[in-house]
């Protein structure tokens, strides 16, 4: 009986075992390495992630709180690549920091969160998992303490968060009070669409869609990804983000089955909402995190579109993307990284003549991009293009109209950037950067990623052999 | 006539010299290039004699003249039946007329031998050559309607690139680029016309259509049925295969690019403009004659009038022009102009008259003859003189001896003096026009006449005028391969005449009565012999006679002068009003509308980008309302409005 | 004795709900807002409390969650208000209107 | 043969590329990939006709398949007809000459060429696609090559025209996408799989207002590519900024992409709904033809001239497509053959002249056929192939077109026809005056004198590319014939699955 227990908990339980390894060194080791320090864990999180790729049985645990399968083992094990590459990219940051170990702490708490929340069988334990991921990153977010505007970042990001909490609580309270049950499975059998329902549904909708920056509710978005460090920013837009989809669709899919219908519609203006709003926002920013932090929204609107296909096609193409979503989006992240650390720049005019001098990451930028804009052969492509096949699955043809004029809208802001990088100059433009072993790693398993994803079909096949339809 | 496939020799040979000439022309053989144009040209001309001999002699055994298709490959196929074919096919026309060309082109290349000579670009220029050559065999050996829009096409770049030969001077770039636009108008109507006529008839081959559109066929009734603006589109096919015509022949209103095109070497201009490109027009009026003398008459009305007027506008311009070319470039015109009446001449009160058929042909061949020596001559003193005034020549006659000689013939060839050649023909295309239309045949008279006074008012201008001097004689005349030319065409101008025509070229092939010409001559000669006294009365000694007469005139005289200023006519209309009215505005439309129109959605979506701006406002309990009014909102959507 | 009918509690917790929100949405002090969002957060509370003694009496999932809830409001409040004593360094100001400086 | 070579072999040259040290190598090793594929697409053309000889008449031949997402039912599908064959032709002929004019570039030589290689790389993976997904890849993989191009080597405003061009033709791509999307998810009737495959779906008949709902779609998104009135903005910006030889390739193959695209899946995939807007087609083309002929005579930048010039020819191919008869759809082919060797070379010698005098316009140019005779004459013969001279390939496209046109008996039908006849005398007119003050008069500038002529690598490029030219001028049958039982198939799809007739 231990043995299934462990094995079913493995993820959760060999981060949580990396966790109590780095406190028990910062408790016990008065005086330690840096460097050392951030090759351990990378090397800790790298066994993690090939751990997790051991099969394992479906099972439910603690009377049904917690689940665990194949898919669900799956999108971990996403959750943890990309953990992995963040980890990498932010060697750079930490080498110069005095708390690398409570980095980790906190960074690996929240994902442990996260596992906690995909694997919820229980609105109990699905709160119980996002706070836990909530509030260690709302700590993170503050990870620069001496910078005004971390801790702008953190307040504001804290502030939202236990607003939106709050009012997730108040849907799961008249969920509570309409269906008398916090289980799942039992949820969704007592659901008959009432008005009162539909507004703990909606209540419930918000909480979800602020964690994945949903228009109206995506306002601290590009704040707290501006004022963040920018792994933090990067954790935030793709672990943070992917983890709630993850959990988003399995919800919708299976919970909320019966009010499909009603979800479909707001969803189709939600996603409509985000993808217009996130991107005329992203037009004119200057500042290369601010727009990545609109872009990640505009992305948003597209994931929803690929949500509301309603079909196995819609969930595979989701998780898929995500997966995709990770490399494209780290890539760009792990250079905005890189030069912030090494230079301080963050503005798209500090890009101009960058690839007169720094041409590796001038080149990792640009593929990544390409791949956030959805542009063959980068994997990017084949995500959209799964997306808004899975979106029009339902013949609203319109609707994918919008999606696509939208893609053309966000190419503009991509080829901004990419245009600074590759065709102006500036006279001081910034210098030959050296890039350590471990980021260049992480740049490498993105651009690789990126290539390769979408060129190989069976990845595809392989998530849509686990993902459920409606 | 088995084994004829060497015909096809005849445009091939001189395409190889300019496919040679082309590639090697310019360095390695600049030196031989003269030798290897001409020997190419030298041996068509002998197998089109040859073919000539061996097919008129089998008309006479025949007793009349068949078409022979010797050639045919399929080059394009369209739809079934209908096809692009290159054949190659004789008949009376096209055999007469490759014996033309072939000959004038030789006698051009062998001239520009000594003219040309020392030219940088003398192996250019004999490619050129030989490619007009070339395109012009293969024009007339066509039997099939697009097989000639293709080598029509051709002669045009030809004639553009020979014109602009002297590419370095604006003004021969100039008169390049007129000729080719204004005849490329003009063949965007002959394209539109094949394409009418090939649809009914649903064939592209000159036979087949001919046959199709003059008997009884289903083709017929279709082409005759469809009718546009109330004309059959028979008639309408017709009239602009015959404007295409007009604009290769320079027929009025389509001949302003003809006296621009004397920019060119003059040789050029004696074999392309005027003894062979030119009359392409009449030679595909002529080809197409029978559906032509089947169709509607007021088609071939039309081709009467516009050719008689066309003979006689260029006969009074060419009164008054100073330029020696220019004067015969107008002369050109007006020759041709007759051409195109003569086959005009086809209703006469009823009966069928194909005697103009056979009488333009003729005038065709005997104005090769007379019309390339006055060029080539007009060659040799431009040569000699460096100049094309009139007013910088004078008493030349014993400078030039030969060359008067020559030039005197011609002159009276072209007057229509017997027994000179174009008096045959002359007579014979106003014998026609008396049977068909005696107000045109009055017009023809009187350009006739006209004739006679303007090319003797340029004899007398060149050759007498002045007293006879004896400038530079350190050179001689003329170098051989410039004499040679001169008098062999010479010889073709005083004996073509004799040429039996009407026996061998009629329209159906069977061997004319031969209508006999008599005393019904008498009018034009002595009216030929008037025009020259009176040239002579002007221009025989410096007199100021032609300024007293050119101030009586007054504004006739000045309206001639800038030749009844068609040219500003057209240049107002191209300039002012394509340019300023469509063409302007187009590229302006272009750039600032329609482009516009894309610049003004990006500059909205950046519009509207900034009026939101202020939604993210920094405040974090704004960003908590709009949460929860994004919350209300949804709720009072999705659950009192949509359920 | 009587009982006070379900209704009654919902209406206090909403009212709850609501002061909360007002709360949040015009205090200018970081402390008070965070304060105004323990309001939401009991009134959930009750809410919870509420529906599973009235309701759903046999088990007692909303008790237990009630009291996660109240465990969670802790951790949150402790880091939101490290981290507005973090903020107070930088700005010398716990005032929310000072704190707006990345926007648009 | 295997056709996926043709895609993989300019992609491990641009990959090699990366890899070469020195000017001269990176220069050698493109040089090389691209004769390479040059060579292959000869060596397809004779398989292809060894395989017709041997009396495989196949709509399609060589096809190869392979899945690729295999729940989406989306397959790497691959096979040719005479006209992919005609395509992939041009774009190695093309390729080989833009590389040899590129001999130049001396800036970021190594990205310059990988990103040319990459983008022939789709260009033959368009023409090859079986799947109309495999096609929607190869068709967007290159906008970033051409946003670089024009971007990094461009002159003039390259940065907006890279930016337009890329915005404009990746909205053409998005029409495309969806129109895909509503073929997709016609397909498959009583709940078989949906299917991407072009053989496949080109045996279903989709119901008429299916058909009148994503043509459209299709049709402009191509078009778009292709220069569709009033989409083609682009195109003066685009090809005039550009490097010379990225200009060769925008309107030498790009743009017959959309032709191509809107050949094989609009019009073959929809043939009533292509019946039904053919009059709007028409329309659009005529004007397109007619108006960019106008526009291009106000021109004074030779680029100008050939992009406003490559409007109006596009035009052509257009009309031949919305007339819908065998003739027109096969002289449509044609011209875009034609015009992409024309307009390659065109842009050849223009490039030539800039490196040169260091301007391109035309007031400012001159008597250089004293001074570089060769260029001249390639000029010239570019020139007089856009003019329709016979014996060049422009002359054999456009009557091959209007004779086609013309079939269609339509009054309308006719009016068009005529005015897209009556462009070549518009055309005389700009392409005249381009060259008689370009090529002809007086030298224009002293400083020009001492100017070289083209160099070996320029003349080879010339050649080749004028090669081609008068290959088809000069022997059109070849080509109809490789083309027709393409074409044929169209026209017998359309005839038998029209519904309205």
């Amino acid at each position: 009986m231990w043995a299934g227990f462990i094995f079913s908990l493995r993820q959760e339980l060999i981060v949580t075992g990396i966790i109590f390894l780095l406190l028990f060194i910062k408790v016990g080791a008065t005086e330690y390495k840096t460097a050392v320090i951030l090759n351990l864990v990378n090397g800790l999180l790298l066994a993690n992630f090939i751990l997790g790729f051991i099969g394992c049985q479906d099972s439910i645990l603690f009377s049904g709180m917690f689940h665990t399968n194949k898919l669900l083992v799956l999108e971990k094990n996403i959750l943890n690549l990309g953990t992995l590459i963040i980890s990498l990219q932010a060697y750079d940051w930490l080498k110069g920091h005095r708390q690398v170990l409570e980095f980790y702490l906190l960074l690996l708490a929240t994902l442990v969160g996260f596992f906690f929340m995909i694997s919820a069988g229980n609105l109990l334990m699905f709160y119980l998992g996002l706070e836990l991921s909530t509030i260690p990153l709302a700590a993170l977010s503050s990870f620069d303490l001496e910078k005004r505007q971390s801790s702008e970042a953190a307040m504001k990001f804290i502030m939202s968060s236990a607003f939106s909490s709050a009012l997730l609580l108040f849907g799961i309270s008249l969920l509570y009070g309409a269906t008398g049950t916090l289980d799942f499975d039992t949820i969704g059998q007592r659901l008959d669409g009432s008005a009162f329902q539909l507004f703990a549904f909606i209540l419930l909708l918000s909480g979800f869609a602020f964690k994945i920056s949903v228009v109206p509710f995506h306002l601290w978005t590009a704040d707290v990804y501006e004022g963040s460090p920018v792994t933090v920013s990067a954790y935030l837009s793709v672990i943070s983000k992917g983890a709630v989809f993850f959990v988003f669709i399995q919800v919708l899919y299976t919970v909320f089955k019966p009010l499909a219908a009603n979800w479909y519609r707001i969803l189709v203006l939600l996603s409509i909402l985000t993808m217009v709003t996130g991107n005329l926002f992203a037009l004119r920013q200057d500042k290369l995190k601010r727009l990545l932090a609109f872009s990640s929204i505009a992305q948003s609107g597209f994931i929803l579109a690929g949500i509301t296909g309603s079909s196995r096609t819609g969930d595979a193409s989701v998780i898929y993307f995500i997966l995709v979503y990770i490399f494209s989006n780290l890539g760009a992240f792990g250079v905005v990284s890189l030069i912030s650390a090494q230079t301080g720049k963050e503005g798209i005019d500090d890009y101009k003549g960058l690839y007169a001098t720094n041409p590796l990451l001038s080149w990792v930028m640009a593929i990544s991009l390409f791949s956030l804009a959805g542009i063959p052969p980068t994997a990017g492509f084949f995500g959209k293009f799964f997306l808004l096949m899975a979106g029009v699955g339902k013949g609203n043809y319109v609707f994918i109209g919008i999606a696509a004029l939208n893609m053309v809208i966000s190419l503009y802001y991509y080829l901004r950037v990419i245009k600074a990088i590759f065709m102006e100059s500036q006279p001081e433009p910034i210098g030959k950067l050296t890039i350590p072993f471990l980021p260049n790693l992480a740049f490498l398993i993105c651009v690789a990623g990126i290539i390769m994803t979408g060129l190989m079909g069976w990845v595809y096949d392989y998530i849509y052999s686990l993902s459920i339809g409606l | 006539m088995p084994n004829d496939a060497y015909i096809a020799l005849i445009p091939l040979l001189p395409l190889a010299a300019f496919v040679v000439l082309g590639l090697f022309g310019r360095k390695s053989l600049l030196r031989l290039s003269g030798i290897i144009g001409t020997g190419a040209v030298l041996i068509s001309t002998g197998l089109s004699l040859w073919t000539a001999y061996r097919y008129f002699a089998a008309c006479l055994s025949d007793g009349a003249c068949r078409l022979i298709t010797p050639l045919k490959v399929t080059w394009l196929t369209f739809s079934p039946g209908l096809s692009i074919d290159l054949s190659v096919i004789l008949d009376p026309i096209s055999v007469m007329m490759i014996v033309v060309v072939s000959f004038v082109s030789l006698m051009v290349h062998v001239f520009s031998l000594g003219y040309m000579k020392g030219e940088t670009r003398f192996g250019t220029y004999y490619a050129f050559l030989g490619l007009f050559t070339f395109s012009m065999l293969g024009l007339v050996l066509s039997g099939n309607i697009f097989e000639i829009y293709i080598f029509w096409e051709l002669v045009g770049c030809s004639s553009f690139l020979l014109i602009g030969y002297y590419f370095d001077r604006p003004s021969a770039v100039a008169a390049a680029k007129k000729a080719f636009i204004v005849t490329r108008f003009a063949d965007l109507g002959f394209l539109v016309g094949i394409l009418i006529l090939s649809f009914h008839a649903e064939t592209l081959d000159f036979h087949t259509l001919i046959q199709r559109l003059t008997g009884p066929s289903p083709q017929l009734a279709s082409i005759t049925r469809a009718s546009f603006l109330g004309i059959s589109l028979l008639s309408w096919g017709l009239v602009l295969v015959f404007i295409g015509g007009a604009g290769k022949s320079a027929l009025f209103p389509l001949h302003i690019w003809l006296p621009d095109a004397m920019e060119g070497p003059t040789p050029v201009s004696a074999l392309i403009h005027a003894a062979t490109m030119v009359v392409a027009g009449v030679y595909l009026v002529a080809r197409l004659y029978p559906v032509y003398m089947f169709a509607d008459p007021a088609v071939l009305r039309v081709v009467l009038y516009v050719g008689a007027f066309s003979a006689l506008f260029a006969a009074i311009v060419a009164c008054v022009q100073t330029d020696i070319k220019r004067v015969l470039a107008y002369s050109t015109m007006s020759q041709i102009g007759y051409m195109m009446f003569a086959l005009g001449t086809f209703q006469a009160a009823g009966e069928e008259n194909t005697l103009g058929y056979t009488a333009s042909m003729f005038h065709l061949f005997t104005h090769a003859f007379f019309k390339a020596l006055l060029f080539l001559c007009a060659g040799v003193i431009i040569h000699r003189v460096h100049s094309n005034e009139m007013k910088d020549m004078g008493g030349l006659r014993k400078l030039l001896p030969l060359t008067h000689g020559c030039f005197l013939i011609a002159c009276l060839a072209i007057a229509g003096i017997p027994p000179f050649s174009g008096f045959f023909s002359k007579e014979e295309i106003l014998l026609a026009a008396f049977h068909a239309n005696k107000f045109v045949f009055a017009v023809g008279l009187f350009t006739s006449g006209l004739t006679a006074f303007y090319m003797f008012r340029l004899y007398f201008s060149v050759f007498w005028r002045r007293q006879s001097q004896d400038v530079g004689s350190h050179h001689g005349e003329a170098p051989l391969t410039m004499k040679i030319p001169l008098v062999i065409l010479a010889a073709g101008a005083i004996f073509a005449g004799f040429v039996p025509f009407s026996r061998w070229v009629t329209y159906d092939g069977a061997p004319g009565k031969g209508q006999g010409i008599g005393g019904f001559a008498i009018a034009p000669v002595m009216l030929a012999l008037l025009g020259m006294l009176l040239a002579g009365f002007f221009y025989q000694k410096e007199s100021a006679r032609p300024a007293k007469a050119a101030a009586a005139l007054g504004g006739l005289y000045k309206f001639a002068y800038h030749k009844f200023y068609i040219d500003e006519v057209y240049s107002f209309i191209t300039k002012k009003i394509i340019f300023n009215f469509i063409g302007r505005p187009a590229a302006w439309i272009d750039r600032n509308i329609v482009d516009g129109f894309m610049n003004l959605l990006a500059g909205v979506t950046a519009r509207i980008s900034a009026r939101i701006k202020g939604f993210q406002s920094g405040r974090v309990q704004d960003y908590a309302l709009y949460f929860f009014a994004g919350v209300a909102a949804l709720a009072v959507l999705f659950i009192y409005i949509y359920t | 004795m009587n009982q006070v009918p379900l209704s009654h509690i919902l209406f206090v917790s909403t009212a709850l709900f609501f002061i909360g929100m007002y709360g949040l949405f015009t205090r200018r002090n970081m402390i008070t807002m965070l304060m105004s969002v323990e309001l939401i957060l009991n009134s959930v509370n009750i809410n919870f409390i509420a529906f599973n003694k009235y309701l759903y009496p046999e088990k007692l999932e909303g008790v237990f969650f009630s009291l996660f809830i109240i465990a969670i409001a802790a951790a949150e409040a402790a880091v939101a208000i490290a981290i507005i004593i973090n903020l107070y360094r930088n700005l010398r100001s716990i005032d929310v209107e000072d704190a707006n400086e990345m926007k648009f | 043969m295997n056709l996926s070579l043709l895609v993989l072999a300019p992609l491990i040259t641009a990959v090699a590329v990366l890899f070469c040290r020195g000017l001269n190598r990176v220069r050698w090793v493109s040089l090389a990939g691209a004769s390479v594929q040059l060579v292959l697409s000869f060596g397809l053309l004779a398989l292809y006709w060894k395989e017709r000889a041997a009396g495989n008449d196949a709509a399609m031949l060589f096809e190869y398949r392979h899945a690729w997402y295999l729940p989406l039912n989306i397959w790497y599908h691959i096979g040719v007809d005479g006209i992919s064959v005609a395509m992939i032709l041009l774009t190695a002929i093309v390729m080989e000459a833009a590389i040899l004019v590129s001999w130049s570039i001396k800036t970021m030589s190594k990205e310059f060429f990988t990103l040319l290689l990459f983008l022939s790389a789709g260009a033959y993976g368009f023409f090859l696609s079986l799947d109309l997904f495999t096609l929607f890849f190869f068709l967007e993989v290159s906008v970033i090559p051409k946003f670089l191009l024009i971007g990094v080597w461009g002159s003039g405003k390259k940065e907006y025209s890279a930016m337009k061009l890329a915005l404009m033709l990746t909205s053409g791509s998005a029409l495309v996408f969806i129109g895909l999307l509503g073929l997709y998810y016609h397909t498959g009737g009583a709940g078989g799989p949906h299917t991407f495959d072009w053989v496949t779906i080109s045996q279903m008949q989709f119901p008429a207002e299916v058909q009148r709902v994503f043509f459209p779609f299709l049709f402009a998104g191509f078009g778009i590519f292709t220069a569709l009135f009033p989409f083609h903005t682009w195109v003066p910006d685009g090809h005039s900024s550009a490097p010379t030889a990225a200009s060769m390739f925008l309107a030498g193959i790009s743009m017959k992409l959309g032709g191509y695209g809107c050949l094989r899946v609009a019009v073959f995939l929809m043939p009533d709904a292509a019946r039904e807007y053919s009059p709007l087609i028409i329309l659009l083309a005529t004007i397109a033809i007619v108006y960019g002929a106008f526009a291009t005579m106000m021109q004074k930048d030779l680029k100008y001239i050939n992009a406003y010039s490559s409007i109006s020819h596009c035009g052509f191919i257009l009309l031949g497509i919305g007339m819908l008869t065998r003739t027109a759809i096969a002289g449509a082919v044609m011209q875009m053959i034609s015009h992409g060797l024309m307009t390659a070379l065109f842009f050849a010698a223009i490039g030539m002249i800039y490196d040169r005098t260091h301007t391109r316009l035309v007031g400012r140019l001159g008597g250089l056929l004293k001074i570089m005779p060769f260029i001249s004459t390639i000029f010239v013969i570019a020139g007089l192939c856009s003019l329709g001279l016979p014996g060049l390939s422009g002359f054999v496209a456009e009557i091959t077109v209007f004779m086609g046109s013309w079939q269609h008996a339509g009054e309308m039908y006719r009016l068009a026809t005529i005015l897209a006849c009556a462009s070549i005398v518009i055309t005389a007119v700009y392409i005249l005056r381009a060259t008689g003050q370009v090529i002809m008069g007086p030298v224009r500038e002293p400083q020009y004198n001492g100017l070289a002529d083209a160099t070996w690598n320029e003349k080879l490029a010339g050649i080749l590319l004028g090669a081609g030219i008068i290959a088809i001028g000069v022997a059109p049958f070849w080509l109809n014939d490789l083309l027709a039982s393409g074409v044929g198939s169209i026209m017998d799809h359309a005839e038998k699955t029209s519904i309205i007739k």
